[in-house]
């Protein structure tokens, strides 16, 4: 029974225990930063690689907290994509005043998430989210004295505050008409009836905004761009993921009797997202919001691979998030590389990046493309099972509006590639030493990007832990 | 009409409308006490309900925590006394009418759907039972989410410390610093 | 309580809910937003206290979910007081309109 | 024979490249890896024989199967008929000749010769491919080199046409992209053999035929999906040009041809005459439009499109000797307008221009770019003994075998192009290689070195070669077309 | 029957002289080359008279008839089971007799051009290019498959186009040559769509067994192609006009001819071999080839006949006005063409109907020696005095004794004056004319008397006129100059002799022909008095031409102008293909389609600038479109949706 308990909850027990570590550590002596990044660094290699150990189905607290295989693995990407990131923000961190609070903050939200996935019950998905949200807040504001990042955390802050209120009024119709919290009892008391319907609507714009689907994304592209680079990919793959993550197995077994209606709300809602997305996308020049708004697109086409509520939709959709945690990360790590070292956001300081910096222009590059959906990268795989999924349903018109849109998104992908490549500059980023824990992450991030499509040992594997509707 | 729906008419009608000028309210440090009272009125709506527990405990977090937070807050950012901008008429318009319109259609919704009331089983709640449950770890237990939401706060205070704290930072020489205030 | 119907009690819930979202949208000062942010959670607090008392009173679910919110409304308003600060330290405002630094 | 050492060549060779110092060794390398292509594709052509020789009467041969993504029934299938060798020997020869073509190649050497071979090796990918995904996966893998190619290395409004042409292939490859789909929703398997020996009902196909054909269409230059075609060709650095116009508007007519044609033939019978009105326009269209051009560049590039006219055409006609007329042009359009490319390349790295009205008399100072420019054109205007004349005629008869009126209507207005063609080739050549000198630092101008002859002269042969003997390459595209036209042919006597 | 597989010598030889001199002449035979090709063309030459010989001769008639033989037959490329291009070698009493025509004739402009090229930068290639257009016309006239003539008929145009653009730096021979080339393959098309034509319908290309089967009345074939009609004309008629529309092209028939003048931009010899007695007849062949089947069709043939008179008749007169000496033998030839043409119209198949069909190919025969002998007179004239142009010679006759001696035989054999060639030719035109349709030999009459008029004007303008204002040091040039002439000069006035009606007919039967006393009066008496006109008017210098020019007015100015023909066509192509259809159409591509796909990019461009003010920066906004859109959702999912 404890050992079950252990195992179960290897990984959070394994956070919490981290935090705890660093909360001594910060009240002992000082460090340097050079070292505390070393121990964090390890720390969170130690985490993500502990997820590999012993795991099992269950279910612990009476249905609050329950665990497969499937769910080991979607938090065992979440731990790889903190752990990169935190490689990446060494060049941020290094001079930074608060690591341990950060990575604090950072490790909570983190913990939050593995409640939220795990969660059987909307209390606990409540309280996942939330504690996924808030101190991310906080860690938005993280550049002190940036007023673009004050800007930011206030309007995650009270953005994601107006969306949890929606949230959690849906969630209180929910109980009213169900008399349940429980994830696996409520296809028992839903019929579809328009209460159940509206509240349903509401719980769909609390997921809709934190994935940040159209027209619930407004938020996304200023807390982007104002927040820390680490933040900001932090809040475009973790926070991203993981709400998808949960997303899919509520859609697919709480919400199963209204798939009618959310079939088809999704569709729309994905063209939306893909269509909006791809139009704001085109005109950004600050390097993050620009890829917020491609970000946003992107959730659009794992919409529409949920969409077809399959077996390959489930399969697809994660498949997907690991490659897009590898094509954003690299993108990324070079981002907040070049942000750290030059202070450069915009894609037009990026003009000539090759004469100077060739490597990383050959790192970012291969991430847009990736993310473009250009083979031989995963992005291709990615979106091609995403929209094969997407297609099972048969609206193949809608996919192939889906298909142009992946044009669009071409456009501003290479648009990048150009500023890199093609255009010419009078003072191009200088030469940038990478540090070893960047290099470490992007390195990992590009064989990712690389093998995860070739080899199909990933998808298949995926595959086999996933379940349709 | 029994003196029980008498006394929640009248709650609800106080709870309303200093609800509605809290929100409406030209003087911040006025809107503030409005919340103050629409929070106190809930809680009676709680004793009403009979859950006094709940009812403590909005009284103790919302009207001793919150407010005299929000309250401080308003004197560390604003004179008070001082009238608060109005918002564009435009977006006054839109928002009354999105309210008034998610008002109409939720309540259309709720009084369609035609709730029945429960199976006429006593409604008590004991504070120790409250308290027995929270903590427990079987049938019904809430220890998780309660150990959860402690993480939830720690990490809050973490966040809080950090980015309120009058930072020293800004002594420090770096050189993006000085161009984000410039 | 009697004679009182749980639709009337959810009006009430549902009116001060959806004061709670004027006053978000048409607040200028984020503090009063804050404050309205506030009202709109307690109304899902009567919700959840009232469908519980009324249809389900054999649990106790709606009673923990109150509290978790109430708990989480608390940590949500310190955080996003902290931000306002900090905000207010580099803008010399809390006027939303101010904090429009990013946008299109 | 193991036809994936087609692919892996060229990434090996690629793979070299990356480690490769300066400029001599990474064209060595590159230079290497396509001539050993090469090779292997002629020793593949010569096994192919062989195997046929002997009695094999398979439709695929040298076929390797295996799983990729088992759950969607993705397979890693390939395997090669007469068609994909001709393509296949295409390709070979384009590459290296285009390599040689960019010897001198002085900006960012290493990269253009990456992207060069990266390109080539999805050309391969995809002429070998036996399922829709792979073949898919490779027809995108061709698209990016394109791009940067052509933004990195080429001139004019390079970004541009750089983005237009990336932007159109892609969408061509979305609309492809969504008939696969469609057929593998409806088949089950993305095998394209097998899916052949499957029955679509004609209601599916007709929803995604158009997708497909369109798709593909666009690859190949259909009206009016053929505007990337002046751009891209105009913008492109010489190599990248021939690579553009001699391998990868194939991929298009092979697409229509193996996918869209070969698995819908029924919706191919129903739309035949849109394909058969588009071709026709594309064809006269393009001629008239090229006649008008006064960049050497874009008269070979419109030229192009009327030229690629004629693939669809013959695809259209579905009749076998119009579809082998397909295959041919597709051959002989790619040795020919790479050719033209290259002494166009070679033309405007001594003058600096490609306007025809700047040049003049240039056969009297590089007489052999000259003639191979003139070669050229008299093989682009169909000239009886080069490859075009073989290819034009065959797609003249094919497409007359079809007896509906309004198609030899179309064929009859398709065999105008000749006289358009001859106008515009005469023009251009008679005013820049011929006629006065109009510029005296010509004078001194190099004729072809070493290199670009050797490229030349490759193209040359095979261009001569398929005028000559054509009944040498009929032979090896004959079996492929015979088992295309049993597919398309089963339907007719359907009806 | 023999063996005629060293027939296929014949072409290979000048073939592989091209493939030798083109790709290694410059380097290494720069000098030889000359030597090269006339040797190899001097092989060709004898085997095309053994071969002559051998067929009628020594293998003879089998049943009183000249057999078609297939000497060599190979699939080259096949379409179909039944139809394809094949390459084969068709041996019949036409072919042999072109056979050699061909060869004599090029060799003869080979030796010319030894001694008139000479020096000549680019010596070997115009060796190499004389090799492939003699490969080309003997290819062509070899073909035993009609596809295969077009193969050949292609490659003549273009090693013609190359010929005549040899001085690539002249920008007036570029023109001419892109001229030359672009009008036969307009003429080119017609041709090609014949061919479909008939193979689609005969279901085959071979030439023998399409004369087998549309020459059967009763066959499927030939019904279903006299019945299928398109436009109310049989599709055998369209057919066989296209057919001919393409040798209407090749030999300069009106209205396609006006590539042959300018085409004298080449060197004079090439004019000689290509615009007088080789390709410019190919026209005049291909419809002798397929005679049998042009005789099962009564307006085709009429077709063939008007437009080969009207012609002669319009070349003859605009050739009395021209003064560029080679231009006025352009049009003679134009004109001579007409005759053969219309001898062919007249004609009927079989026995002594197809009279028209022998005198035709009689006068090929003939007109093939006196034409290239007046070709490289006026060669050897222009290279004394440098110039084309009438006015700048004159009294050249002791300057150049062989050649003038050479140039008035020919002169009398095109005037039609006995005994030369051209007599016995033209007769038996003029007889079959007569016995056919009235009207055509009233041309004719008259046409004939033109052309005695216009070859004397030609003639003493050069020759007399007015006294030599040239001192040339190379007297008239060397022996390769000098002994073509006189070869040539010998045919001219033998050619005449040969038994001709017995060798070559349309059906290969013997023909029973004699030269009509009576019949002759008339037009020798009209090409006498023509030349004496010629002679009053131009022997010396005078202003009677002047005067009679003044006379004539309009006709004249019209004549000299060609009848406006080269401004008509220039206004064809500048002023409405070019653009009324090429601009419009280029305009199009660019500003319609291309604009379209430029305008989705901008609208979308447009489009995201439009929408930016949803993202306004403000977070009340924000919230106001987050409610927004649940309403939204829940107004259409609950309300709307079913």
């Amino acid at each position: 029974m404890l050992a079950d308990f252990f195992i179960l909850l290897k990984q959070e027990l394994v956070v919490t225990a981290i935090i705890f570590l660093l909360l001594f550590i910060k009240l002992g002596k000082d460090r340097s930063n050079e070292t505390l990044l070393g121990i964090i660094n390890l720390l969170l290699f130690l985490n993500f690689a502990s997820g590999f150990c012993c795991s099992q189905d269950g279910m612990l607290f009476n249905d609050m907290f329950h665990t497969n295989p499937l769910i080991v693995l979607e938090k065992n990407i979440l731990n790889l994509a903190i752990w990169l990131i935190s490689l990446q923000s060494y060049s941020w961190l290094k001079t930074h005043k608060h690591v341990i609070e950060f990575y604090l903050l950072l490790l909570s939200t983190l913990l939050g998430m593995f409640f939220m996935i795990s969660s059987g019950n909307l209390l606990m998905f409540y309280l996942g989210l939330e504690m996924s949200t808030i101190p991310l807040a906080a860690a938005a504001n993280f550049d002190l004295t940036k007023r673009k990042s004050s800007e930011a955390a206030m309007k995650l802050i009270i953005s994601s505050a107006f969306s949890s209120a929606l949230l959690l009024f849906g969630i209180s119709l929910l109980f009213g008409t169900t008399g349940t919290l429980v994830l696996t009892e409520l296809p028992a008391h839903l019929s579809a009836n328009p209460l159940q319907i509206f509240a349903f609507i509401l719980v769909l714009s609390g997921f809709a905004f934190k994935i940040s689907a159209v027209p619930f994304h407004l938020w996304t592209a200023d807390v982007y761009e104002g927040a820390p680079v680490a933040v900001t990919a932090y809040l475009s793959v973790v926070s991203k993921a993981a709400v998808l993550f949960v997303f899919v197995s509520v859609l697919y077994n709480a919400f199963k009797p209204l798939a009618d209606v959310w079939y088809n709300m999704l569709f729309i809602l994905s063209l939306a997202t893909i269509i909006i997305g791809n139009l704001f996308a085109i005109r950004q020049d600050n390097f993050k919001r620009f890829l917020a708004f491609s970000s946003i697109a992107q959730v659009g086409f794992i919409l529409l691979g949920i969409s077809g509520s399959s077996q390959t939709g489930t399969a697809s959709v994660i498949y997907f998030i690991l490659i897009y945690v590898f094509s954003n990360l690299a993108a990324f790590g070079v981002i907040s590389l070049v942000s750290a070292v030059k202070g450069k956001e915009n894609i037009s300081d990026y003009k000539a990046f090759y004469t100077t910096n060739p490597l990383l222009s050959w790192v970012i590059t291969i991430a847009l493309f990736s993310l473009a959906g250009v083979p031989p990268t995963a992005g291709f795989f990615g979106k091609f099972f995403l929209l094969t999924a997407g297609a099972a349903k048969g609206n193949y018109w809608w996919i192939g509006i889906a298909a142009l849109n992946m044009v669009v998104s071409f456009y501003y992908y290479l648009r990048v590639v150009k500023a890199i490549f093609m255009d010419s500059n009078e003072q191009p980023i200088e030469k940038i030493s990478i540090p070893n824990y960047s290099k470490l992450a992007l390195i990992i991030c590009v064989a990712g990007i690389i093998i995860t499509g070739l080899a199909s040992c990933v998808y298949d594997y995926i595959y086999s832990l996933s379940s349709g509707l | 009409m029994s003196a029980s729906a008498i006394i929640f008419y009248a709650i609800s009608a106080f709870l309303l409308g200093t609800g509605i000028l809290a929100v409406t309210a030209t003087n911040i440090f006025r809107a503030a006490i409005w919340l103050l009272f629409s929070l106190v009125g809930i809680a009676a709506l709680y004793f009403w309900m009979q859950v006094e527990f709940v009812a403590a405990v909005q009284i103790i977090v919302y009207v001793g925590g919150i407010v005299i937070l929000i309250i401080f807050s308003i004197f560390l950012t604003q004179q008070s006394g001082k009238e608060m901008p109005k918002p564009p008429l435009q977006r006054t318009i839109f928002s009354v009418l999105a309210a008034a319109f998610g008002l109409a259609l939720t309540y259309l919704l709720i009084s369609e759907n035609g709730f029945t009331d429960g199976n006429g089983q006593p409604f008590k709640v004991a504070v120790s039972d409250i308290g027995m449950q929270m903590l427990s770890t079987t049938e019904h237990g809430y220890i998780l989410p309660f150990e959860v939401v402690s993480m939830l706060l720690l990490a809050a205070m973490v966040g809080c410390i950090v980015i309120a704290m009058k930072s020293k930072q800004n002594n420090l020489p770096s050189p993006k610093n000085t161009e984000e205030l410039s | 309580m009697t004679g009182v119907p749980l639709t009337h009690i959810l009006f009430v819930s549902t009116a001060l809910f959806f004061i709670g979202m004027y006053g978000l949208f048409t607040r200028r000062n984020m503090i009063t937003m804050l404050m309205s942010i506030e009202l709109m959670l307690n109304s899902v607090n009567i919700n959840f206290v009232a469908f519980n008392k009324y249809l389900f009173p054999d649990k106790l679910d709606g009673i923990f979910f109150t509290i978790f919110i109430i708990t989480i409304a608390a940590a949500e308003a310190a955080v996003a007081i902290a931000i306002i600060i900090n905000l207010y330290r580099s803008h010399q405002s809390i006027d939303v309109e101010d904090a429009t630094e990013m946008k299109f | 024979m193991n036809l994936s050492l087609l692919i892996i060549i060229p990434l090996i060779t690629a793979l070299v490249i990356l480690f490769c110092n300066g400029l001599k060794q990474v064209r060595a390398v590159a230079l290497t890896g396509s001539v050993v292509q090469l090779l292997m594709s002629v020793f593949l052509l010569s096994t192919y024989w062989q195997e046929r020789t002997a009695g094999n009467k398979l439709p695929m041969l040298f076929e390797y199967n295996t799983t990729w993504f088992k759950s969607l029934h993705i397979n890693y299938h390939i395997g090669v008929d007469g068609i994909s060798i001709a393509m296949i020997l295409l390709t070979a020869s384009v590459v290296v000749a285009g390599i040689l073509v960019s010897w001198t190649m002085e900006k960012l050497n290493k990269e253009f010769f990456f992207l060069l071979v990266l390109l080539s090796m999805g050309a391969y990918g995809f002429f070998i491919s036996l399922d829709l995904f792979t073949l898919f996966f490779f027809l995108e893998v061709a698209v990016i080199p394109k791009f940067l190619l052509i933004g990195i290395w080429g001139s004019g409004k390079k970004e541009y046409s750089a983005m237009k042409l990336a932007l159109m292939l892609m969408a061509g490859s979305a609309l492809v992209f969504v008939g696969l789909l469609g057929v593998y929703y409806q088949t089950n398997t993305f095998d394209i053999m097998q899916i052949s020996q499957m029955h679509i009902p004609l209601e599916t196909q007709k929803l995604f035929f158009p997708f497909a054909f369109i798709g593909f269409g666009i690859f190949a230059a259909l009206f009016p999906f053929h505007t990337w075609v002046p751009d891209g060709h105009a913008s492109a650095p010489t190599a990248a040009s021939m690579f553009l116009a001699g391998i990868s508007m194939k991929l298009g007519g092979y697409g229509c041809l193996r996918v869209a044609t070969f698995l819908m033939p029924d919706a191919a019978h129903a739309y035949s005459w849109i394909i058969i009105l588009l071709a026709t326009i594309a064809i006269i269209y393009g001629a008239f439009a090229t006649m008008m051009q006064t960049d050497l560049k874009y008269i070979n590039a419109y030229s192009s499109v009327s030229h690629c006219g004629f693939v669809i055409l013959g695809i259209g006609m579905m009749t076998q000797t119009s579809i082998n007329g397909a295959v041919l042009q597709m051959v002989s359009h790619g040795l020919m307008t790479a050719l033209f490319f290259a002494a166009i390349g070679m033309i405007y790295s001594r003058t600096h221009t490609r306007m025809v009205a700047q040049l003049g008399g240039l056969l009297k100072v590089m007489p052999f770019i000259s003639t191979v420019f003139v070669i050229a054109g008299l093989c682009s205007l169909g000239l009886p003994g080069f490859s075009g004349f073989v290819a034009e005629m065959t797609v003249f008869m094919g497409s007359w075998q079809n007896p509906d009126t309004w198609y030899r209507l179309a064929t009859i207005l398709s065999c105008a192009s000749i006289v358009v063609t001859a106008v515009y080739i005469l023009r251009a050549a008679g005013k820049t290689v011929m006629g006065p000198i109009t510029n005296n630092e010509y004078l001194g101008l190099a004729d072809a070195t070493w290199n670009e002859k050797l490229a030349a002269g490759i193209l040359i042969i095979g261009i001569v070669l398929i005028g000559v003997a054509p009944f040498l390459i009929n032979q090896l595209i004959g079996p492929g077309t015979e088992n295309i036209m049993q597919q398309v042919g089963k339907v007719v006597t359907l009806k | 029957m023999s063996n005629y597989a060293y027939i296929l010598w014949i072409p290979l030889l000048p073939l592989a002289t091209f493939l030798v001199l083109g790709l290694f002449g410059r380097k290494y035979f720069k000098t030889f080359s000359g030597t090269i090709g006339t040797a190899s063309l001097l092989a060709s030459a004898v085997l095309s008279i053994v071969a002559a010989y051998q067929y009628f001769f020594v293998d003879g008639k089998v049943n009183g008839v000249y057999e078609k033989i297939i000497a060599f037959k190979y699939t080259w490329l096949a379409f179909s089971p039944n139809v394809s291009i094949d390459m084969g070698i068709i041996i019949d009493p036409i072919s042999v007799m072109m056979l050699v025509v061909v060869t004599f004739v090029s060799l003869m402009v080979h030796l010319f051009s030894l001694g008139y090229m000479k020096g000549e930068e680019r010596f070997a290639t115009y060796y190499a290019f004389l090799s492939l257009f003699t490969f080309s016309m003997l290819g062509l006239v070899l073909s035993s498959n009609i596809f295969q003539v077009y193969v050949f008929w292609e490659l003549v145009g273009v090693s013609s186009f190359l010929l005549i653009g040899y001085y690539f730096d002249k920008p007036s021979a570029v023109a001419a040559s892109k001229k030359a080339f672009i009008v036969t393959r307009f003429a080119d098309l017609g041709f090609l769509i014949g061919i479909l034509l008939l193979g689609f319908y005969a279901g085959t290309l071979d030439i023998g067994i399409l004369i087998q089967k549309l020459t059967n009345a009763a066959s499927p074939e030939f019904t279903g192609m006299a019945t299928a009609s398109f436009l109310g004309v049989s599709a055998l008629t369209w057919a066989l006009t296209l057919v001919f529309m393409g040798g209407a092209g090749k030999s300069a028939m009106f209205p396609l001819h006006i590539w042959l003048p300018d085409a004298m931009e080449g060197p004079t010899p090439v004019s000689a071999l290509i615009h007088a007695a080789t390709m410019v007849v190919a026209g005049v062949y291909l419809v002798a080839r397929l005679f049998p089947v042009f005789s099962m069709d009564a307006s085709a043939l009429n077709v063939v006949m008007y437009t080969g008179a009207f012609s002669a008749l319009l070349a003859a007169v605009i050739a009395c006005t021209q003064t560029d000496i080679k231009r006025v033998l352009a049009y003679s030839t134009m004109s001579q063409i007409g005759y053969m043409m219309f001898a062919l119209g007249v004609s009927k198949y079989g026995g002594e109907n197809g009279l028209g069909y022998m005198a035709s190919m009689f006068h090929l025969f003939t007109h093939a020696f006196f034409k290239s002998l007046l070709f490289l007179g006026a060669g050897a004239v222009i290279h004394m005095v440098h110039s084309n142009e009438m006015g700048d010679m004159g009294g050249l006759r002791k300057l150049m004794p062989i050649t003038h001696i050479a140039f008035l035989i020919a002169c009398l054999a095109i005037a039609g004056i006995p005994p030369f060639a051209g007599f016995f030719s033209k007769e038996e035109i003029l007889t079959a004319a007569f016995h056919s349709n009235k009207m055509i030999y009233g041309v004719a009459l008259f046409t004939s008397a033109l052309t005695a008029f216009y070859m004397f004007r030609l003639y003493y303008s050069i020759f007399w006129a007015k006294e030599a204002h040239v001192h040339d040091h190379h007297g008239e040039g060397t022996l390769t100059m000098k002994l073509p002439l006189i070869i040539l000069a010998i045919c001219a006035v033998g050619a005449g002799l040969v038994p001709f009606s017995s060798l070559i007919t349309s059906d290969g039967a013997a023909l029973e022909t004699h030269v009509d006393m009576i019949f002759s009066i008339a037009p020798v008496t009209l090409a006498v008095i023509a030349i004496l006109i010629a002679t009053a008017f131009y022997k010396t210098q005078n202003d009677k031409p002047a005067k009679a020019a003044a006379a004539f007015g309009g006709l004249y100015r019209a004549a000299q102008h060609k009848f406006y023909m080269d401004e008509l066509y220039i206004f064809i192509t500048k002023k409405i293909i070019f653009p009324l259809i090429g601009q419009p159409i280029a305009w199009v591509d660019r500003n319609i389609v291309d604009g379209f796909m430029n305008l989705l990019a901008n609208t979308t461009a447009k489009i995201s600038a439009l929408i930016k003010g949803f993202q306004s920066g403000k977070v009340q906004n924000y919230a106001l479109y987050f409610f927004g859109g649940v309403a939204a959702l829940a107004v259409v999912f609950i309300y709307l949706w079913k």
